[in-house]
């Protein structure tokens, strides 16, 4: 196994405030690794010092893809995503008035673009580069249960399918690692059942290194490899399903007593 | 030196002025984000209801003054039910132009009725025309004074309003989220049209002043001071009310040194110079805070 | 080209009225409108022009060039005017004149005084532009003049309105015949159009030595100007120019500021001659107010074109050449000649202001 | 207490509800489960008044309120926690709960209330001073609820009040609304997590693209296996 | 989800239906409309129809056409309020007029190259002004920006009022016209396809993104500074040709011509058209000339009536007279009964 991502002692700071506090975390590639703790623990705190939102204030990202080490701290987000990490937000961000087709090229064409001159002028090889981003993007939305509704317009689509439009979205942007946070908020149980699916799935198929954020413990216990317990920013716990679900921290933290997954 | 000093007293009181235009601005501004365009043509309207008042009315100073507040307070209530509340729900850029629309109304239908000339205000109450004499160099009239405290005092006064007051309260809820406002049992249109009241009639006493103060005024008077507040709301932090006396001081203090200094056909484009210059270093304007945007 | 017998044909005289109505310098289209509309009037009542009677067309250019441009065309293709009169500012003028010329309708103007309005940038005169107005060369040069030769002025402050090119153009000339003869300008302020506070250019020259100040600005800031000027301490004489004439002049700067007070026009209130007298009170019983300059110069600018259609003129080309022919024609603003380059030669009266009253007046030819 | 009567909503031209009927009897704890576009928020929104009813009506305490204004509604004791927390996000902690107390004058009151709210959530109380744009998901999800509560509600809305907890957390807002509804207040809860929801309430309404499905007991709902198919990941 | 999830791999997915009409057909009838609209122009013309006057009022309402598409490029596609189009105008107009001048009289059997050479000038140095000022400025959010744009055209204004070179005040009058219907045509129609393709581009789409959401789409790789600049700079290029047209047309500039008000009453037509909507703007400039033309026979209230009915437009028509959507030949496409193979299979 090869390391993905190296988070080495990162600290961020909101003022006073220690959102994320002297945090160490590791990915290995093609791992699937949960992210939880309470409320306010620092997760999306993490997601963002990871795509360039916020700087840290302290401490080390490294990333790695293709054997190349990238500084993730001093990079602006788009650089970052073009570099391979892609997310999803947690209050969902579609491109609202864009349909779930266009808000997935978007994303696909930054590795895919042409020229200006081409933009301006529709000359060849215009037709055949858009088609190409179109098939691409059909297939992804087709991945994710989207395809029939591509020309819909995303602030229109219901809230579940947004948030599959965010994760195709976040896909087109040829990521190694995916970030997702809380991917099945505002889903009824049977839809998250169906995510959970989707989730191991895509990653198989598109050789993901997965990190998520989630409260719902089944999903959580049951796709994740590795979990990551946060805390007041500071990690209480790490380990498989099963030695995070027994861990006393934890339970008093964020479990509770009797949980029933 | 002397002149130094002369030339900053002369700053503050422009800026004075500048301060109390823009105080409406920002207050309007803080509630529904909208550049109100109209607010200067308030401000003239306030000029030349005062100038009414003292001279067809033949009433004196306070009670034109009074007169000119309740006439603003009732056009900016007014003209907020007619023109901006239907738009509530529309892009911000819809309102702008209805505002655009009613500054150019207002500015159209003062100058139909009184004509293009700039009249001369009645002249100075006596307290204003008193000046006290520092040196021989530096001299500082009532008026001047006059302005500066009033546009301070409104500051503060309105600064406690709007953070300590039940009404302040929910005009800041409103500003934030109106339906969350709702919610708490606020009454959103009430609290918009109370602080366009306020604003307005900060415009209106503003106006009466700067005709005192000047002796001129006319009905396309309140395009530049209006666009000048506007600045000097920005530059101080949109929507904060102490910025917007900040800005306005600093404002007519820059103008007024550069014009002092010789300058004075660049003194616009110094003063948006600065402005950029200080908004580049502090993107929200002087007292504002960068919030990042949560994600 | 336009401009064909149409015009002076039926039982009327179409004559286009181009002007600020709104806009930055609404103030002198508006004033001069007034001016053009009594002139009107008075000819109409008296039965017109061979017994035809003046019809006025009359739109707002918005004071921008551009809509001039497109008036002048809408005026002179389409309303088929015989003359048009305005706009007021030199500008706005002179967007209008290359439509003039392909239509061949002569274009009169009371208040454009920049000096290459009626001459082209080779000098040539353009044919079909005139106007009733000094030059700003003219009028500045002779203040520059009174002010060396009868104030014995050795040194002057002057202040310019930066966005007016009349100001301008009266700075540029009076600095140059100033410094010719002698003086010394000690200093330069600006202002724009529409400033009210003046107090830094003021306090900025209220240390230095000088013995007067040039102040060539329209009333509505030189009112403000002496106003604040005085308040300040500031008691040498101020000179300005015709944009100095009008009432609001002595309200805005109040009556005991306005003293030592001189500037250059066309004719004074005080003046005997009866035309010009009974143009004041014919004024005031019209509009209520006393008239100022732009007043007199529409009205003194219509009367001039009504003059040259005396000849009979059916067609612009005809009344261009009446015009250009124009001789000691009688106006309330003075008697005008015009001159090779269409300009209007007439003699400057400087009036002087005591305690906010026209106190003595002089004819003075530079 | 609270009764809707054959509501309809629109959208410009989408009809988001069709007619539904419901109604919370005083005491209650009501749950209205469907999914996601269904229509929960807005009958809620509609109910608070800050939709506009196309037609049908809308009773509090016998009182007919379909027209009145939303403040008057938060008047007569309906008080709404929305979705999404919309809290004040450039006051404080503090400052949106006093907020909450909008129409209630009595300070001593307000002052025990606060510290009631307090005492619910204690992280709130650690966070007073903080603006609330800055707190977290979970955090907000608090401040919305004590919000409410400062309101001293006699029927309370509450749109999908676990959305983004964390477990422990949603088993405390849970027994909150439970805590909440036996000391007095009447509930009507909107819920994804129709799981939780059917354990707490008395009874509940299933709704599919704005209409009425099903409705009963909560404890018959919750073993019917229509709802278990649909909603409970069979 | 209602795809099946087992079918992923098996199936293609479907091609979705976005234009109805084929490419070709689109190009066609582009091309044609086009076509009839400047061969209309010219028998207008030659019949009288489009007298002298009428050809001024076009020449004001291709040249606002110009304004408005460039502008609602960067207000209505990229979402970054900009009060100062008036100040690339400015530089347009002045840097044609300064190469056409002397120009034409070095140069007076091929003057129109020094049209030609002035209109390039104009859209480039407004471009390279847009770029060197929106650099620093573009970190800008929301109204900051708009006063910071506002704040830029006034320098731009009192540059031109203080230099030798544009004669201050008076500014420069006497500037050559070459404009006929052929140069407003091409100019026009030019801009509005060029801007139009690029909204329909990758590029396009990149703005677009921008307004949407900044923080996704940089999120999704998009830079976001890149694009605004590329707004602000094409949206400049083209202000500025409309400047060039504008000098050539008028004879005379000023600096006060192009002052805050002037980027205003673009605004307006923007908002009016419906932002967002390239279509819109060319609506909006037409409907506001034509009101403006039908206003000048009531010159005293003008004014009054104007701000009217821009109040009374804007209260029943807030989105403005298309909202965002756009009159195209491919709408035609779905509104005529033209039935294309793609379409039928879906
Ligand atoms: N922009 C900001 N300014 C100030 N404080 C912030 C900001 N963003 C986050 N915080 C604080 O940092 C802490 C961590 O927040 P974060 O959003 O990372 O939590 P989280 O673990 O994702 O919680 P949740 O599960 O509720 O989403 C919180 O206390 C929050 O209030
Ligand atoms: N402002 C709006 N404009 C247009 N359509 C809307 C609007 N708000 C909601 N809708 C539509 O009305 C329907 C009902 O939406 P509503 O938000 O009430 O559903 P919900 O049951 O609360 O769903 P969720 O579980 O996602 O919160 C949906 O189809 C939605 O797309
Ligand atoms: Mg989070
Ligand atoms: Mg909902």
């Amino acid at each position: 196994m090869t390391r993905i991502l190296d988070v080495d002692n990162v600290t961020l700071r909101f003022g006073g405030l220690k959102a994320v506090s002297e945090v160490n975390l590791t990915l290995e590639a093609g791992e699937l690794v949960g992210l939880i703790g309470p409320n306010g623990a620092g997760k999306t705190s993490i997601f963002n010092l990871l795509t360039g939102v916020y700087p840290p204030s302290s401490g080390r990202i490294t990333f790695t893809r293709d054997g190349k080490q990238i500084n993730l701290g001093r990079k602006r987000p788009h650089a970052i995503c073009r570099a391979g990490v892609g997310r999803t937000f947690q209050n969902i961000r579609l491109f609202k008035q864009l349909t779930a087709l266009e808000n997935v090229e978007i994303a696909l064409q930054q590795n895919n673009g042409y020229s200006l001159f081409t933009a301006f002028t529709h000359l060849p090889p215009f037709a055949r580069r858009e088609e190409e981003i179109r098939e691409r993007s059909m297939e992804l939305l087709h991945r994710v249960g989207l395809a029939d509704k591509a020309l819909t317009r995303a602030r229109n689509l219901p809230y579940g399918d947004q948030r599959h439009l965010e994760i195709a979205r976040a896909l087109a942007t040829e990521p190694t690692l995916l970030l997702l946070d809380e991917p099945a908020a505002g889903m009824n149980p049977n839809e998250t059942a169906e995510l959970t699916e989707m989730i191991g799935r895509l990653r198989s198929e598109f050789g993901l290194t997965v990190l998520l954020i989630e409260h719902d413990m089944a999903l959580v216990m049951k796709i994740c490899e590795r979990i990551y317990v946060l805390d007041h920013g500071v990690v209480i716990a790490e380990g498989t399903p099963d030695e995070v679900r027994n861990n006393a921290k934890v339970i008093e933290a964020y479990l509770g007593e009797d949980v029933d997954v | 030196m002397e002149q130094l000093i002369q030339q900053l007293i002369n700053g503050l009181a422009l800026g004075s002025i500048y301060a109390l235009i823009a105080l409406g601005y920002t207050m309007i501004y803080g509630i529904i984000q909208l550049i109100n365009f109209a607010h200067g043509d308030i401000f003239m309207v306030g000029a030349f209801v005062g100038y009414a008042g003292m001279t067809t009315l033949r009433l004196n100073f306070f009670a034109s003054l009074a007169l000119a507040i309740i006439t603003c307070l009732l056009l900016g209530v007014l003209i907020e039910r007619v023109a901006y509340k239907p738009l509530r729900k529309q892009t911000r850029l819809a309102v702008l132009i209805t505002a655009i629309g009613m500054s150019f109304l207002l500015e159209y239908t003062m100058m139909y009725f009184v004509g293009p000339d700039p009249r001369a205000y009645p002249a100075l109450p006596d307290f204003m025309r008193a000046t006290i004499k520092i040196t021989d160099n530096i001299v500082i009239t009532g008026a001047q004074i006059l302005i500066l405290a009033v546009s301070i005092t409104l500051m503060i006064a309105l600064q406690l309003i709007v953070r300590y007051t039940r009404i302040g309260k929910a005009m800041r809820a409103v500003s934030q989220d109106p339906d969350a406002a709702r919610l708490q049992g606020i009454n959103v249109d009430t609290t918009i049209s109370f602080t366009f009241a306020i604003g307005s009639a900060l415009a209106g006493a503003a106006g009466v002043l700067v005709g005192v103060y000047y002796n001129s005024i006319n009905p396309l008077m309140g395009i530049l001071p209006g666009l000048k507040a506007f600045v000097a709301a920005v530059l101080g932090g949109i929507g904060i009310i102490p910025g917007a006396l900040l800005g306005g001081f600093l404002i007519g203090g820059v103008e007024t040194l550069v014009a002092g200094y010789g300058f004075s056909s660049w003194k616009d484009a110094v003063v948006f110079a600065i402005l950029i210059l200080i908004l580049i270093l502090k993107p929200s304007g002087l007292l504002g805070k960068n919030v990042k945007e949560k994600v | 080209g336009g401009g064909s017998g149409t015009a002076a044909s039926g039982d009327t005289i179409k004559i286009g009225v181009n002007y600020e109505l709104s806009g930055d310098v609404a103030t002198y289209g508006q004033a001069n409108v007034e001016g053009i509309e009594m002139a009107t009037e008075e000819i109409n009542n008296a039965g017109g022009i061979k017994g035809k009677k003046i019809e006025l067309v009359k739109y707002d250019n918005k004071s921008t060039a551009s809509e001039a441009t497109t008036l002048a065309t809408k005026l002179m293709t389409q309303d088929k005017v015989i003359a048009q009169i305005g706009p007021a500012t030199s500008g706005a003028f002179k967007a209008t004149i290359p439509v003039a010329d392909k239509s061949k309708v002569p274009v009169v103007t009371g208040s454009a005084t920049a000096d290459d309005v009626t001459v082209d940038a080779q000098g040539k005169v353009q044919q079909y532009a005139f106007r009733t107005c000094f030059s700003d060369s003219y009028q500045g040069t002779a203040m520059a003049k009174y002010a060396r030769e009868k104030k014995n002025a050795q040194s002057a402050v002057i202040l310019t309105d930066n966005s007016s090119d009349y100001s301008k153009g009266l700075t540029a000339s009076f600095e140059k015949t100033f410094t010719e003869a002698g003086g010394k300008v000690v200093s330069k302020q600006s202002y724009n159009k529409g400033d009210t506070d003046f107090n830094a250019i003021l306090t900025a020259i209220r240390g230095q030595q000088f013995d007067m100040i040039y102040l060539p600005g329209y009333y509505s800031e030189a009112g403000l100007i002496i106003k604040q000027a005085r308040a300040q301490g500031i008691t040498q004489p101020i000179v300005g120019a015709d944009g100095f004439d009008s009432p609001k002049l002595a309200e805005l700067a109040g009556k005991d500021a306005l003293t030592n007070v001189f500037f250059s026009n066309h004719y004074s209130s005080l003046s005997t001659d009866p035309a010009v007298q009974k143009f004041i009170t014919d004024f005031k019983a019209k509009y209520n107010k006393e008239p100022d300059a732009f007043n007199a110069l529409g009205y003194d600018t219509l009367k001039f074109v009504a003059n040259g259609l005396q000849g009979g003129a059916t067609t612009g080309a005809d009344l261009e050449k009446a015009l250009a022919a124009t001789k000691d024609f009688q106006g309330v603003t003075g008697t005008i000649s015009v001159d090779a380059n269409h300009n209007a030669v007439k003699s400057v009266t400087v009036i002087e202001m005591r305690n906010g009253v026209q106190a003595a007046a002089e004819k003075f030819d530079a | 207490m609270f009764e809707i009567h054959d509501l309809q909503v629109r959208y410009g031209a989408i009809e988001a509800l069709k007619g539904i009927s419901l109604e919370v009897n005083e005491g209650e704890i009501v749950t209205l489960i469907g999914a996601n576009g269904a229509g929960k928020t807005t009958t809620l929104r509609t109910s608070s008044g800050l939709e506009r009813a196309y037609r049908g009506k809308i009773v509090l305490n016998g009182a007919d309120i379909t027209r009145a204004p939303a403040q008057s509604r938060v008047k007569k004791g309906l008080v709404q926690v929305p979705e999404g927390r919309r809290v004040f996000p450039k006051m404080s902690v503090l400052e949106n709960l006093q907020l909450g107390a909008y129409l209630h004058h009595d300070k001593a009151k307000n002052t025990k209330t606060l510290e009631q709210v307090f005492q619910r959530f204690p992280r709130l109380a650690d966070r007073r001073r903080q603006l609330a744009g800055t707190l977290s998901g979970g955090e907000q999800q608090m401040l919305a609820m004590g919000r409410a509560l400062m309101n001293q509600p006699k029927v309370l809305l509450l749109d999908e009040p676990s959305m983004g907890l964390a477990p422990l957390l949603v088993k405390e807002i849970f027994s909150i609304i439970r805590a909440i509804n036996e000391a007095g207040t009447t509930v009507l809860l909107v819920e994804q997590n129709a799981h939780m929801a059917l354990q707490i309430a008395h009874r509940a309404y299933v709704i599919e693209t704005g209409t009425i499905v099903l409705s009963g007991k909560a404890s018959e709902l919750a073993d019917s296996d229509e709802v278990k198919q649909a909603y409970l990941g069979g | 989800m209602s795809t099946g999830e087992g079918a992923s791999l098996i199936t293609a997915p479907p091609k979705p239906v976005r234009n109805p009409l084929p490419r070709p057909a689109v190009l066609g009838i582009t091309a044609a409309i086009l076509l009839v609209v400047w061969g209309l122009g010219w028998l207008l013309i030659s019949v009288g129809v489009l007298d002298a006057y009428v050809m001024s009022t076009l020449t004001t309402i291709c040249i606002n056409i110009i304004l408005a598409v460039s502008l609602n490029l960067i207000v209505g596609f990229t979402g970054q309020l900009s009060l100062g189009h008036a100040g690339f105008m400015a530089i347009g107009a002045y840097t044609c007029a300064l190469i056409t001048m002397p120009f034409s009289s070095a140069f007076p059997d091929i003057e129109i190259v020094g049209f030609i050479l002035g209109l390039i000038g104009g859209g480039l140095a407004a471009g390279v002004v847009g770029v060197a000022i929106g650099v620093p400025t573009l970190r800008l959010k929301g109204d900051y920006l708009a006063i910071a744009t506002l704040g830029l055209a006034q320098i731009i204004m009192v540059v031109l009022q203080n230099l030798e070179i544009t004669n201050g005040a008076a500014g420069l009058s006497g500037i050559p016209s070459y404009v006929d219907w052929n140069w407003l045509f091409l100019l026009t129609a030019g801009t509005i396809l060029l801007v139009s393709n690029l909204l329909g581009s990758a590029q396009g789409r990149d703005i677009v993104a921008v307004r949407e959401d900044e923080i996704a789409a940089s999120a999704v790789g998009v830079n976001t500074t890149r694009v605004k600049i590329l707004a602000f700079t094409v949206g400049g290029i083209f202000a500025g040709i409309a400047g060039g047209l504008y000098a050539s047309s008028f004879y005379v500039i000023q600096p006060q011509q192009f002052s805050f008000m002037l980027s205003i009453n673009i605004l307006v037509i923007v908002v009016l058209g419906g932002l967002g909507s390239l279509t819109g703007s060319v609506l909006g400039a037409i409907v506001l000339g034509l009101v403006s033309t039908f206003l000048q026979s009531y010159p005293e209230i003008q004014m009054i009536l104007y701000s009217l009915i821009l109040v009374l437009l804007m209260l029943f028509r807030p989105q403005g007279l298309l909202g965002n959507r756009e009159f195209s030949v491919r709408a035609l496409g779905r509104i005529l009964p033209i039935r294309t193979k793609k379409e039928s299979k879906a």
